[in-house]
């Protein structure tokens, strides 16, 4: 019975292409296990060279944090309880993502070399249709030129140093005003790891690096890997049955698992 | 010999499709004569041939160009190129159908437009046989006739409740 | 065209071109938006293209957890956690991953200054500064010569120490306002009078199955909170058959209270009375005869004086009797209480009586770093005071101020920045102008940790013996238009042996190295024999390179000495009523900033990051239960001025819908009023438009606190082992009608239904 | 020849009848015909008087202009779209609200000039220009505030269907270029509609002038003398374009809507947006219709003869019974939303009603439809000028609190509570006085530069109406000369 029924997993909205609903590279975290210490949060902003955005446009909706942790609120005192626990939340790397079509320009386009969606920071012209119908709420917009305003900078013989651009990460990179930004999975270290595997002539074995918030993440809430190998850590966790999906009703296909406490 | 321009001012129609018809029977083709108004008077009512026009033709060619280069926009350069975004074809067909409507209409306005530039030759800034009472409701009648004639069309047309009637040179406008 | 076009011309249509092709493509070299230019001498290590990565060892805190840093062509890109090293094993934590914007922060001093108290700013050469150092040492007595230094650093502490030793100086003196919030003495003195041994006890969390935690905020900064975040995964996820169990006490929902199944309020001061009642009514389950520990309590009082149901103590006794590897854990605000030892105590009985000492999920004794001899634990703040009334009365003539920022960290009715005025002379080995450094003498700037060699202790957190080691990752922040040094910083260890051999004598004979890693190296050659180690090394030198490239030398076995729990349970342990100073209304609850910690300060990307439990970034608030404020007539965003007998304080409200409606909590790390520009508030410039001279922090100029700091609040009283009673005041909580928007990342409309209408 | 006063078009005057249901028809411009001459030198002449005031008003807004529109824009290019309110989630401001109001304002001159012209209502014809105006000027606002939402606005050409050196085209998926050649193909169209049936007057315009306005009349006109061939691919012209442009205008607003309702967000994806939003777009262009006729019959000479009380009330039923089709639809897309009871849209709705911005919620039901179905049916507050302008206002008051609930306040709920924020104009406010300011310059500069009025449309509606007389009394009649 249930095998003739239509994988409502690998239709897509449309109908369209024929993805594997799992794609390829794939997370899963644990919220039994997010402890909201923030360490994900500080390890993708130095690898991805995010800009911090001031105590006034922090709190004005306009931080440039590709992941954040959620937590909602459950009853009254005594009985309070966080809802679910820490969510943290990223983009979700959706198979169908809301946000590729609605850009004009095709700066925010679907890889099919790593089944993600890649921002091209290059090509995007700020019309900021993505965010809007991201139903995650994971873009971020650089509104200003945040790492070139002087207040960072000393003034060393009459020119301006800025020290902080130091730790800019080579492989990333840094974003001007006027265009949209999210996580890309650090695609950085996707590469790289392909790079080296492919000079040695084998496959990236899983494992051989993970991304900036699952490398820090001291409770090791957050896996990142294949999803579309089996015997992959990532896929064997996706499929224990604490596993959601985001807003899955969407279809929007998300490569993040979440485990539910349960 | 040689030709004259001669303008005949009516206030009225009637009085001036009594005249093109007096004209006709004096001998003048409708190609020897031309009418200028204020408002768009139908050829029905002056008694005159139908005038040619190629706008809709043209309207008709633009919107099948247009046609094309939406369907050359739509399904043609995503191929030059192809990106997948959300799960969607390379081409889609409803929101192709967007395009092609879009570009046919403004294909099919832009040629209208221009067409009726090509069929007045508008702009034509060169100097022009016209009278500037026709703004004020006028109707002139121009036609041409031999020189020599002249005296005869002017009687007659005057006859027919021309207001005036005098030959014209072309001037600027 | 027959002309042929001259290469002038070729290049100018060349330029032209690519102009055009700049400006089409929008990413031309005319978009180039931050320049970096390479350095012009690289390292030694140096590939283009390629990272070198250098183990070492992160000194945001004094856990020890070992990093591997990710550099290129000169500079630090990424710190990523060391994943042999035994305490953190590849994780770090958000402060850890931030320490490059310690190392590249702009407002780091720029070289040996003449501080002069903030007065008159003067720069120095190395040389005046070592012998600056080094008369300090030779014209004092030197029993009016102190050091007063952080919890990093073992290896600066030890130096200091051999050199105080040597010349008969008192010995350094270490304190950090985390071991004072962690109540370490109180761990320690505890561990002394149940366990016969006075050092850290290590808790298992990873193999046991019912934890109960006593205020222990060990997910968010308590002694090594990468550790023990590893654990309390464990002790979830760990064990497939089975999902460990986890209840906290404490009278706010802290990050880890917020992680627990059951998260339980009390009313603070009262937490050992409550492990006792559980004590007994698991000795009652239990049957058998009633420990001594437990005789003295009842259970049913204790219920009505701490706020916790009945039901409530006995459903978690049940729990505990029925499980195979209960664990109870003491720690937090729970210890800073005028009761606190007692509260340790009653905890670690607890453990005893669940018979869990020295077992797996249980408690243990903390393995010694492998170069220590006994436990040293840092300066209480009993101590403190008498350190203090020691420098105020004249007893200090020249003081050195190493890795803590006493003025900052110490509460303010201790006086420590009056008493620094009867200090003749100051030096300061600060790196960033934080607020004592501004008020030193002198600032012979230390490196940044990544600059740094040196070793670390690992105190707690991991069952194996670590010893953690540094070494620099980078040679300096350079700036690239001139190839010089930004930061004219020199390890503290080279001042020291340097000025100790200026000075000659004494101090030249206790420190007979030639620099800071010849004196390191002394201290590892004990370790060349050790077999069991995660390298073994012939000599000094191989020894010394494997240690750089491990980032430490550690046990591979587990070390962990069992404590005797036989009489644990016979003695008679009291839980006094907790004394709180003060008439307020309110019990005030300090917890440290788990993101801020001491000194996080100035690094911008720890300030953005949302605290974990109220989301509000770069400001400090005060956590009020939602119905307290209604009563006061205060609500989100009001300003409230907190009133205690030592001290005002004043900050925003945040409703808080999980705290006791008796108490109120605020965060401790802001406050700073001087420490760099992101520490500070700088009024317009804070929407980072201008150019800030660096002089405004350096001279303590223009800046206004950004937030506040409770320990202005706080007053000198001390539980049983000297450690702060910090959660021991009661404070006046009144509205000044002043409004400050704090900065959430949170949504008031979709977390707290704000504006949606009556229902929601 | 000047018309030096009002007597010769006092019909109604001279026509007085005590009893209130006998009009007279010629109380109608078109049953009071003048001679074409006499036409030509009032609109001439309503040209060409200018009184202080209008410069003080023109210099007021010049400066506006400058200051609110150029200004306050470059300031926003050269330091970013920091000192705008957007932010996460309203990613959209003021800027998209203010693009969806003024194309909805830009549907009153189609519809006034393409619908009615094809369903030959007559008492079009006087301000069919005007209306028209409306459109071109309108549609400028429009396309400036998109520009100004632009993140890189200098990049603006990557969005043309032009490729790049890779032969990367834009993305035909995106209802932002579904948007783009829409609003292209309507600008372009209407601008050319516009010019058209100008062309006869501007003629008119060149042979009653002297000096610069001769030279920009005779330049404007292009040669047009009348010939029967002129007239002839005119009118076919104006044929095509009154047929193709009514699609074009739906399909305009339909795509703005799309822009919303193709978006996977609760409160946006609702299929009878695009209904919706016409209808929106003709209830704020009509009232803008009646407002700019009332402040040009009140401010220029002559207009009383050319735009009267037959105007008003025609305009005046129209807007009624715009008004009911947007009570059905506003009604259509609540009740939907209603009744679904989805989690998110349910949420959406409280917020509407019962959060902060409620007050534009409730304002917006009064204005659009409580007030124009309280009011309109009234045929002596249709015909009062001043009451009608007001209604008109009150109309384009409501439908900009409508898009600005549909754009910011509705992305402040999404799927995410916990990023939900509300959203406050900031540089937004000054640059929607700009773009207020230069469609009202504009207008002002337009009422000097070209005939408002289209004079031979009048004088041909005039030439076909006439009154028979059947019986003891004159019926009006319309002849179909075509």
């Amino acid at each position: 019975m249930s095998n003739q029924m239509v994988d409502l997993n690998r239709v897509g909205a449309k109908g369209a292409i024929a993805e594997a609903a799992e794609g390829k590279w794939g997370m899963v975290i644990d919220r039994d296990l997010c402890t909201g210490c923030q360490a994900c949060v500080a390890a993708c902003a130095m690898e991805n060279n995010l800009s911090f955005v001031g105590e006034e446009d922090a709190g004005y909706g306009r931080t440039q944090h590709w992941i954040r942790i959620e937590r909602l609120w459950e009853g009254e005192y005594p009985e309070v309880k966080m809802d679910g626990g820490f969510q943290p939340m990223l983009c979700q790397q959706c198979g169908h993502a809301p946000c590729e079509p609605v850009c004009p320009v095709f700066a925010t386009p679907h890889s099919e070399a790593e089944s993600i969606n890649l921002q091209v920071y290059n090509r995007c012209i700020g019309t900021r249709y993505c965010a809007n119908n991201c139903p995650y709420q994971v873009r971020s917009f650089n509104w200003r030129d945040y790492h070139i305003q002087p207040f960072h900078a000393n003034l060393v013989n009459g020119q301006l140093v800025f020290p902080l651009h130091n730790q800019f990460n080579p492989d990333v990179t840094v974003r001007r005003r006027g265009v949209m930004e999210k996580c890309t999975f650090c695609i950085q270290r996707i590469h790289s790891a392909q790079d080296k595997a492919k000079s040695e002539g084998r496959e990236v074995e899983d494992g051989e690096f993970t991304t900036a918030c699952a490398q820090a993440c001291p409770a090791s809430a957050i896996t990142f890997g294949r999803v579309d190998h089996e015997e992959s850590l990532v896929s064997q966790l996706g499929q224990v049955s604490r596993g959601t999906k985001h807003l899955e009703e969407l279809n929007t296909l998300p490569r993040v698992t979440y485990l539910e406490k349960g | 010999m040689s030709d004259t321009t001669l303008l005949a001012l009516f206030q009225d129609i009637d009085p001036a499709a009594d005249a093109i018809e007096k004209l006709h029977e004096l001998g003048v083709t409708d190609d020897r004569i031309n009418v200028i108004s204020g408002v768009p008077v139908t050829h029905k009512m002056l008694g005159r041939p139908h005038p040619w026009t190629n706008v809709s033709r043209l309207a008709l060619g633009g919107a099948i160009a247009g046609f094309a280069f939406g369907v050359f926009l739509n399904f043609g350069t995503p191929n030059l190129y192809g990106v997948h975004v959300g799960g969607q074809y390379i081409t889609p067909i409803p929101p192709g159908l967007i395009i092609v409507f879009e570009m046919t209409m403004l294909f099919a306005l832009l040629s209208t437009f221009l067409g009726v530039f090509l069929d007045s030759y508008f702009p034509n800034y060169r100097p022009l046989e016209y009278v500037a009472e026709v703004s004020d409701g006028k109707i002139g009648v121009f036609f041409k006739c031999a020189q020599d004639e002249q005296k005869k069309f002017m009687d007659a047309l005057s006859k027919m409740g021309a207001e005036s009637i005098r030959p014209v040179e072309a001037q600027q406008l | 065209m027959s002309e042929k076009i001259s290469r002038r011309d070729f290049l100018k249509l060349a330029s032209v071109g690519a102009a055009t092709t700049a400006v089409l493509t929008g990413c031309g070299p005319a978009s180039r938006y931050v320049e970096r230019e390479p350095y012009m001498k690289m390292p030694e290590y140096s590939y283009n293209g390629l990272s070198t990565y250098y183990a070492t060892t992160c000194r945001e805190c004094a856990a020890g957890c070992g990093l591997v840093v990710r550099t290129m062509q000169g500079r630090a890109i990424k710190v990523e956690g060391n994943p042999s090293n035994p305490v953190n094993l590849g994780k770090t934590c958000a402060r850890g991953q931030a320490t490059l914007q310690g190392l590249y922060n702009p407002d780091r001093i720029e070289g040996p200054t003449k501080q002069g108290r903030g007065s008159g700013v003067s720069p120095l050469d190395w040389d005046a500064a070592i012998q600056t150092v080094s008369e300090a040492l030779k014209s004092n007595n030197p029993s009016e010569i102190a050091f007063l230094m952080g919890t990093g650093s073992d290896h600066v502490f030890d130096l200091a120490s051999d050199l105080t030793n040597a010349i008969g100086a008192p010995a350094p003196v270490r304190f950090g306002a985390l071991s004072m919030f962690e109540s370490r003495a109180t761990l320690s003195k505890a561990a002394e009078n149940l366990l016969g041994q006075s050092a850290m006890p290590f808790f298992d969390l990873a193999n046991a199955d019912v934890v109960l935690s006593f205020g222990a905020n060990f997910l968010e900064t308590w002694l090594s909170p990468v550790a023990y975040t590893r654990g309390f995964a464990k002790m979830r996820r760990g064990n497939p058959k089975q999902r460990g169990y986890f209840i906290h006490f404490e009278a706010r929902m802290s990050q880890t209270a917020s992680k627990a199944d059951e998260w339980i309020p009390l009313l603070p001061g009262t937490e050992g009375l409550v492990a006792l009642a559980i004590g007994r009514l698991v000795a009652e389950a239990k049957g058998g005869a009633m420990p001594q520990a437990f005789a003295s309590v009842d259970p049913l009082e204790v219920a009505s004086t701490s706020g916790v149901k009945l039901e409530t103590l006995e459903h978690i006794a049940q729990l505990i009797v029925e499980a195979q590897t209960p664990l109870a854990i003491p720690g937090g605000a729970a210890l800073g209480q005028s009761n606190g030892l007692s509260t340790a105590e009653a905890v670690l009985a607890l453990n005893a009586l669940a018979d869990n000492f020295g077992k797996p999920g249980g408690v243990f004794v903390s393995p010694l770093s492998p170069n220590e001899d006994a436990y040293h634990r840092p300066t209480s703040a009993q101590e403190m005071t008498e350190f203090i009334a020691k420098m105020k009365s004249g007893g200090i003539k020249v003081l050195f101020i190493h890795g803590v920022n006493p003025i900052f960290e110490l509460p303010k009715s201790f006086g420590f920045a009056e008493a620094l005025e009867s200090v003749s002379q100051v030096i300061s080995f600060a790196t960033f102008p934080d607020e004592t450094a501004i008020a030193s003498d002198y600032i012979f700037p230390d490196h940044h940790g990544l600059e740094s060699w040196g070793y670390q202790r690992v105190a707690t957190g991991t069952t194996q013996s670590v010893l953690s080691g540094l070494q620099p990752a980078v040679s300096g922040v350079y700036d690239p238009n001139t190839n010089e040094l930004l930061y004219n910083a020199r390890g503290t260890a080279d001042v020291l042996i340097a000025a100790a051999q200026l000075a000659g004598g004494k101090s030249a004979e206790s420190l007979p190295f030639k620099d800071e890693v010849e004196f390191i190296q002394s201290k590892l050659a004990n370790l060349i024999g050790e077999t069991d180690g995660s390298f073994v090394a012939p000599e000094i030198n191989t020894f010394s390179a494997y240690f750089q490239q491990h980032g430490g030398w550690w046990k591979k076995t587990a070390e962990l000495a069992t404590p005797s729990a036989s009489s644990v349970l016979s003695k008679s342990v009291k839980v006094e009523a907790a004394q709180f100073a003060g008439e307020g209304e309110f019990f005030f609850l300090p917890f440290v900033s788990p993101t801020l910690a001491e000194a996080g300060a100035n690094k911008p990307w720890l300030q953005e990051l949302p605290d974990p439990t109220t989301t509000v970034m770069w400001n400090t608030w005060v956590e009020m239960n939602p119905e307290t404020a209604h009563e006061l007539g205060v609500t989100n965003d009001d300003v409230v001025e907190i009133t205690s007998e030592a001290g005002v304080v004043k900050a925003a409200v945040y409703l808080y819908p999980a705290i006791h409606p008796g108490v109120i909590a605020m965060p401790f790390g802001q406050g700073h009023t001087a420490y760099g520009r992101y520490a500070t508030s700088l009024g317009t410039s804070e929407k980072f438009m201008e150019l800030v001279p660096t002089s405004q922090y350096v001279n303590g100029g223009k800046v206004s606190p950004r937030g506040a700091n409770p320990a202005d609040v706080l007053g000198a009283h001390f539980n049983a082992a000297g450690d702060l009673a910090f959660a021991g005041m009661k404070v006046e909580v009144k509205k000044t009608g002043e409004t400050q928007a704090l900065s959430r990342l949170e949504s008031r409309i979709g977390v707290y239904g704000e504006g949606m209408g009556e229902e929601h | 020849m000047a018309v030096t006063s009002n007597h010769l078009y006092g019909a109604q005057k001279a026509h007085e009848t005590p009893h209130e249901e006998e009009h007279d028809p010629r109380e109608q411009l078109m049953y009071d015909p003048l001679p074409r001459g006499v036409m030509n030198d009032m609109v001439m002449e309503s040209m060409t008087t200018t009184s202080w005031k209008f410069w003080a008003v023109f210099g007021v807004l010049s400066v506006l202009v400058a200051v609110c529109f150029f200004y306050a824009w470059g300031f926003m290019i050269s330091e970013g779209l920091y000192i705008a309110g957007v932010m996460r989630p309203s990613y959209w401001g003021v800027f998209l609200v203010n693009t969806v109001f003024w194309i909805g304002i830009s549907h009153a001159g189609t519809f006034i000039s393409a619908i009615l012209r094809v369903f030959k209502a007559e008492f079009r014809r006087p301000f069919t220009r005007a209306a028209e105006l409306m459109t071109t000027f309108g549609l400028i606002q429009a396309g400036a505030s998109i520009f100004m939402h632009m993140g890189r606005v200098w990049l603006f050409y990557w969005m043309l269907p032009v490729p790049n050196e890779r032969l990367l085209w834009p993305n035909f998926h995106s209802p932002l270029m579904w948007d783009l050649l829409a609003i292209t193909t309507y600008v372009l169209g209407s601008t050319m509609y516009l010019f058209l049936p100008l062309i006869p007057d501007l003629a008119m315009a060149r042979d009653r002038s002297t000096g610069w306005r001769k030279t920009f009349f005779k330049v404007l006109a292009l040669g047009f003398r009348g010939t029967e061939g002129e007239w002839r691919h005119l009118t076919t012209a104006m044929n095509i374009f009154a047929f193709a442009i009514i699609p074009v205008m739906f399909s305009v607003h339909t795509i703005v809507s799309w822009d919303f309702a193709m978006a996977m967000r609760p409160g946006w994806s609702s299929s009878v947006f695009g209904p919706y939003f016409v209808v929106g777009a003709l209830h704020s262009g009509m009232g803008a219709v009646a407002v700019v006729l009332v402040i040009m019959r009140a401010t220029m000479k002559h207009m009383d003869y050319f735009i009267r009380k037959e105007h008003f009330d025609g305009l005046g039923k129209l807007m009624m019974i715009v008004s009911f089709a947007y009570a059905y639809f506003f009604f259509n897309d609540y009740i939907v939303q209603w009744y679904g009871g989805d989690k998110w849209t349910d949420l959406l709705l409280h917020w509407l009603e019962e959060g902060p911005m409620a007050w534009m919620f409730y304002l917006l039901i009064l204005f659009n439809i409580v007030i124009p179905f309280l009011t309109l049916w009234n045929k002596k507050i249709r015909t009062t000028p001043w009451l009608l302008a007001l209604i008109g206002t009150l109309i384009n008051v409501g439908m900009y609190f409508e898009r600005y609930l549909i754009v910011p306040v509705m992305l402040t709920i999404n799927r995410m509570p916990f990023t939900w924020k509300l959203y406050f104009p900031r540089v937004e406010v000054f640059l929607t006085i700009g773009t207020f300011a230069l469609f009202i310059w504009l207008y002002m500069l337009a009422s000097r530069l070209i005939p408002l009025i289209p004079v031979w449309e009048v004088q041909e509606g005039q030439m076909v109406h006439t009154l028979r007389k059947v019986g003891k009394t004159q019926v009006p009649t319309v002849s179909e000369f075509e």
